[in-house]
């Protein structure tokens, strides 16, 4: 009997990579966080859900959709600075001239009031200081993997991004690391849909499990949930 | 049997027709725009007129006063349109049997492929036919389609005279079989004088003369159709056929020649006789090539524009118009009572004048 | 060389599915609406015509969430199907549903201009001739908008193969029973280095596409050669 | 002047024709499907034939041997189509004008307009018109381009005879100012007789017969147009208008009167007499209506399938046909060398076949 | 009450500029194309029909993420425009050629059928009367298939209004300079209680689009009017 994971689309590699060490039947349907949340509102066909934004797993949980006991922020991330492979790293704090390394290049960046990443990232930028300055240099897309996407084409200089995409992108270097205390943690919560617990135990159980972790572990990830 | 009545705008021009054929053939004679496709259109009805009434014989097919409209596909038409309409998409063998799907007897092709001379474009799409021949393909859709009523908007206008001479009978045969009342438009007199059972004459949409071909053809005052369209009707029986391809026929005990005609001895017939082909005399006149020669009174001198008279002659036959000079009229010193002989050539009886009455 | 996963395969098969039926289904009510739209008149006209542009106007994620809102087996209309036993949520089903819907507008349109252009002439010779009006559709209007409808069919097929906002929303993504092409494609391109294979898919989508493209233009140029000329 | 060879392939029909006509008005006779249309559209460029050359003057319009071939728009046409293909988001007004955008010199709207009764008309779209105003409207765009050659298929199948009478002089004075070349396609022998320089005969796809309009249709063995169209036509000049509307012709001597024509005294003119409106007379024939009375001698008698014969006369003015019966050549005695009167009557000889030669 | 905050009112001009240029800009493109693809035989003509089609095969990201690899300033051409002064990347123009692209398989599709429609037997009456190719064009072809170029430009102009995926993937969300309503729209769908936002930049995209509808409607009918009958 094969479970059935609605899980953020950034956790695709990391994830298959996962499901592949299982052995039972996994149907990864990978779309945005906000658009599977919604899916599981209007009763989608989810054993587990796995999201990339924590609040969305809170809607979910006020809406009585999840089982409450099975929810552990599983994953975290770590926000990065990415540029060019080969530029110089930078040490990220208030002093970095954020604007004097874009010139007049374009900061990328997830949608700042939507996307999670680009959330976490004005998050941190304002609390360092340095977002006045470059509020209005910044291009937002849809979705982070775009926004590296850009700096990985050169499209732009610099880009705030995970640090697992940044890993995972060979024309894109970390260039620094923002401070965790910058913005909020960066958490990655799972769950069973609610009523569907039996057929989720499992693969949960695996998901939190040593192996899956190491996994995790090599694609950049923080492992949390202990 | 054909009930007509229609009353229609159209743009500045204002249809308002009416009349009242009986069976046979009724033409609608009139210049450009004077209104008969517009006529046709009512009768069809792919026109729903302001006001109008459409019976052929017991049929109601249209009465804007009871509300009745018949839609084109239950009035069991035959229509042959004044611009074609073929069906692209169709082969020729196509288009003509498409009235076959819809109507209840199945007519047969051979014969109307025969003679209308389509047996080598059955294959062929309208897109690849001649003028004439997209013309001919209309004329035998329509007459496939088992119509109980046909309309003809100039049906034969873009044939040559030879294809026009073996369509020709098919329509008085139609006529007379009376398998149908046909409505028929047409410039031409010769087909006029040998098909109409009616004519009606359109003028700036309105009905303007009407009767049967003899007395509208011999009224010079209608002439719709020109000079040379001035013509009397005889009425006559076929009295003997000659060996040496003449038809001898008798016009109320006058005696008239003319080429071969294919009906049987004692059949009425209707002779057209053009007024500009006869020759007025005021003695019998002997020797000549013209075979007939008709005794008669003047009756009327109608002298028109030109240098032209129309001499109306009594004769025992009936009414015979010649159209002479002025000068001749004076130089043979005629007027009305005077008695004189009207020639007439045998061959100018032309086939396409005569037909059955 | 295995150049395509099963999954990958079975995501074309999916796609090839949902493109068919969507184009199918979605043809005889794009032909009705396209000749009510291009020969009647209605009170409300004008709303059925907007109505039929608003997946174009709309974006598609909007479109997809507005069916999953409708079709949703928790909606009073997913339900009352669902015990009718028709399922369109999260279902292949859906999938076509969504693309049926985002290829609507493009196959009226299609097929409107060309209804719009048959002479009505040639309808009424057909009518005089005792064809009544369903019949005269039949024969002549529908053979002689065949290259309308062809041209229709083909974008709304295309439009499907290429649909990704409104089946993700409505449908999810789901390996095997929703994931078409362009969800497959999307996944990969949401994870660094998955290029490569949503390039191989890609290439796949278009060949497909391309296929039917060839297909429909060669049945177009016979259709044309038929009517070619009047 | 115009010389035109085609070879071309459509389908199962080869059309393989060519002719060279000197200046003035060609016209195409032929049965439907004969090839007019096609030959018409390859002389306009519309098609591009296997081989073919067309040469103007000193014009060449298209030599395929010299992989010459020009488009229509740098051809100088005025094309009158046998389908009027009138521009139909255009007013009556913008079609006829449409030519003038394009050539040197503006011919002025008004007198076109004039003759062919368009002027109510200018504002409407060619929807609402009927279907010999559309006609008239496709003319009338010809005539306004200025071509420079004017192809003419059909233009006047659709119109009345009043219509006609009203046109036809038109064409007239185009061919006989020289203004340019006209290829002309007509099933009438009267337009034919009035209007050709030369006739060319298409059959089949094939030049069976050319010559000039006496010569070809004086030939009993070509009549493609029916027996109605046999007929001679004798050059004359104007002698002189009498006061009563005659005009008296002098054709070589022979004295002929008709219908008052608007020539002036001495100038050239052909008059075509019908075959079948000639009487003929072993004595001169002495109180007849009919002026003409033309002396002159059997040249041969031509006996045809029917009851009929075609006597062929040599008179003074020139050759005269006369169709008349077997039974009034054998009751006549007529033979060759024998001497007769041909009798013509002044109105036989209407209008429309009369022309300036 | 402020029904829509000045950003937004931001996004609705914008959305109008862009899809107005992407229309505008495209018609002759499309025309050009449309009569080649109709009226033309070419070696290469079924590439070209498949290129016109690609936007609608592949899901928008792609065509965005495609867009970017030609027209950034590091690829060839986006250097070469950039050269020029023409800058494309995170600029409304570009997200004006993306919606141009996005809607061209639609334009050119319509136009298509119109100008395949139109009588040759029309165009070869305008030569004979010494109109040149290019004004035969002009004063028959054009006027003849005006109907398709309103409907083709009215599908492309109602394609850029609700394009988004190649738009925010090619030029980003930049407010006031490509955030267009369709990003603004998604953006407050990503957020939970973004709904009614969301909703009411759905209507107003709704809102626009109907208009430009209605307004093509009736020109379109007023064409048919004069073309009406033959
Ligand atoms: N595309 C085609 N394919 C095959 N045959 C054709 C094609 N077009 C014309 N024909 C044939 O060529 C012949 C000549 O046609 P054309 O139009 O020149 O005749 P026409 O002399 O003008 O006749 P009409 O007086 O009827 O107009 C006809 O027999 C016709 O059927
Ligand atoms: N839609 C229209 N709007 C305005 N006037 C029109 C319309 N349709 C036809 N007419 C006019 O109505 C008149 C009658 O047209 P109709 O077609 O009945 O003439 P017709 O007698 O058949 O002529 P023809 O012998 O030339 O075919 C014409 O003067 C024509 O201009
Ligand atoms: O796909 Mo996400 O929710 O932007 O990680
Ligand atoms: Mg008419
Ligand atoms: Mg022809």
């Amino acid at each position: 009997e094969p479970v059935t994971v609605f899980a953020a689309a950034s956790l695709k590699t990391a994830l298959d990579d996962v499901a592949g060490n299982y052995d039972g039947k996994v149907i990864l349907s990978y779309a945005g966080s906000s658009m599977l949340a919604r899916q599981v509102q209007q009763g989608a066909p989810a054993d587990v859900v796995f999201l990339a934004n924590t609040d969305w797993m809170d809607v979910l949980e006020s809406d009585g959709l999840i089982a409450t006991d099975t929810r552990v922020d599983l994953l975290g991330n770590r926000l990065v600075l990415a540029g060019p492979v080969g530029a110089a790293p930078v040490e990220i704090g208030p002093q970095l001239d954020l604007a004097a390394m874009l010139g007049d290049g374009r900061l990328a960046m997830a949608l700042v009031e939507a996307v999670p990443a680009g959330i976490y990232g004005k998050a941190a930028l304002d609390s360092l200081g340095l977002w006045g300055a470059v509020e209005h240099s910044v291009a937002q897309v849809d979705n982070v993997r775009a926004a590296l996407a850009l700096v990985s084409l050169g499209q732009v200089p610099l880009g705030v991004v995970y640090a697992t995409d940044a890993l995972a992108d060979s024309h894109v270097d970390a260039l620094g690391v923002f401070p965790d205390s910058s913005h909020p943690p960066i958490r990655y919560p799972v769950a069973a849909v609610a009523g569907r617990e039996q057929a989720a135990t499992a693969f949960l159980d695996f998901l939190t499990g040593p192996d899956a972790r190491t996994i995790f572990a090599s694609h950049g990830f923080a492992v949390l949930g202990d | 049997m054909l009930q007509v009545a229609v009353r229609h705008r159209l743009g500045d021009f204002t249809l308002d027709a009416a009349f009242d054929a009986p069976q046979g053939l009724t033409v609608l004679f009139g210049r450009s725009g004077s209104g008969k496709t517009s006529v046709i259109n009512a009768v069809a009805g792919l026109v729903r007129p302001d006001a109008g009434l459409v019976r052929v014989g017991e049929r109601v097919l249209g009465d804007t006063a009871q509300g009745i409209w018949l839609p084109p596909n239950r009035r069991g038409l035959g229509y042959i349109f004044q611009e074609g309409r073929l069906f692209p998409h169709l082969s020729v063998r196509q288009n003509l049997l498409y009235g076959r799907w819809f109507s209840r007897s199945a007519l047969r092709l051979a014969p109307v492929v025969e003679m209308l001379g389509l047996g080598a474009l059955l294959n062929r799409r309208p897109g690849a036919l001649s003028g004439g021949e997209k013309q001919r393909v209309a004329i035998g859709r329509a007459l496939l389609a088992d119509p109980s009523l046909i309309l003809a908007d100039e049906p034969l206008a873009a044939l040559d005279e030879a294809r026009k001479a073996e369509i020709l009978p098919y329509f008085e045969r139609l006529r007379d079989e009376a398998r149908c009342p046909i409505l028929y438009v047409s410039h031409s007199a010769a087909e006029v004088a040998r098909l109409a059972t009616t004519v009606v004459v359109l003028q700036d949409g309105r009905v303007v003369r009407q009767g049967t071909a003899s007395e509208v053809l011999s009224d010079p005052a209608v002439t719709p159709a020109g000079i040379r369209a001035v013509g009397a009707v005889l009425e006559a029986r076929v009295a003997a056929h000659h060996e040496d391809g003449l038809t001898e026929l008798d016009a109320n005990g006058l005696r008239l020649f003319l080429p071969r005609v294919r009906q049987d001895v004692g059949a009425p017939l209707r002779v057209r006789i053009a007024a500009q082909e006869v020759i007025l005399s005021r003695n019998r006149p002997e020797g000549l090539s013209a075979l007939n020669i008709l005794p008669g009174t003047v009756d009327s001198i109608r002298e028109g524009d030109g240098p032209g008279a129309i001499v109306s002659l009594d004769t025992a036959g009936g009414r015979v118009l010649a159209r002479i000079t002025r000068r001749s009229a004076e130089a043979l010193g005629l007027a009305p009572g005077v008695s004189c002989f009207a020639v007439v050539k045998t061959v100018a009886i032309a086939r396409e004048d005569v037909g059955g009455a | 060389m295995e150049w395509l996963s099963p999954a990958e395969w079975e995501a074309v098969r999916l796609s090839l599915r949902v493109s068919f039926w969507a184009t199918l289904v979605a043809l005889p009510f794009g032909l009705f609406v396209a000749y009510a739209l291009a020969r009647w008149r209605f009170p409300g006209k004008q709303v059925v015509n907007g109505l039929v542009h608003l997946p174009l106007i709309l974006p598609p994620v909007v479109t997809g969430y507005l069916l999953l809102l409708v079709f949703s087996p928790r909606a009073p209309v997913g339900g009352f199907l669902q015990s009718l036993g028709v399922t369109f949520a999260f279902h292949w089903t859906g999938a076509a549903l969504a693309a049926g819907i985002m290829g609507f507008p493009l196959m009226v349109r299609a097929m409107r201009l060309s209804i719009e252009a048959v002479d009505p002439m040639l309808e009424q010779a057909a009518a005089t001739l005792g064809a009544s009006r369903i019949w005269v559709f039949a024969t002549v209007t529908l053979p002689m908008v065949l290259p309308g409808v062809l041209a229709g069919s083909i974008l709304a097929f295309a439009k499907a193969m290429g649909e990704f906002g409104a089946t993700i929303t409505f449908v999810s993504n789901i390996p095997g029973q929703t994931q078409t092409l362009p969800s497959a494609i999307y996944a990969f391109l949401q994870v660094p280095g998955g290029e490569a294979s949503a390039l191989r898919l890609v290439l796949v989508a278009v060949a497909v596409a391309m296929l039917a493209l060839l297909l429909s233009e060669w049945v177009s140029r016979r259709v044309a050669a038929r009517v070619g000329g009047a």
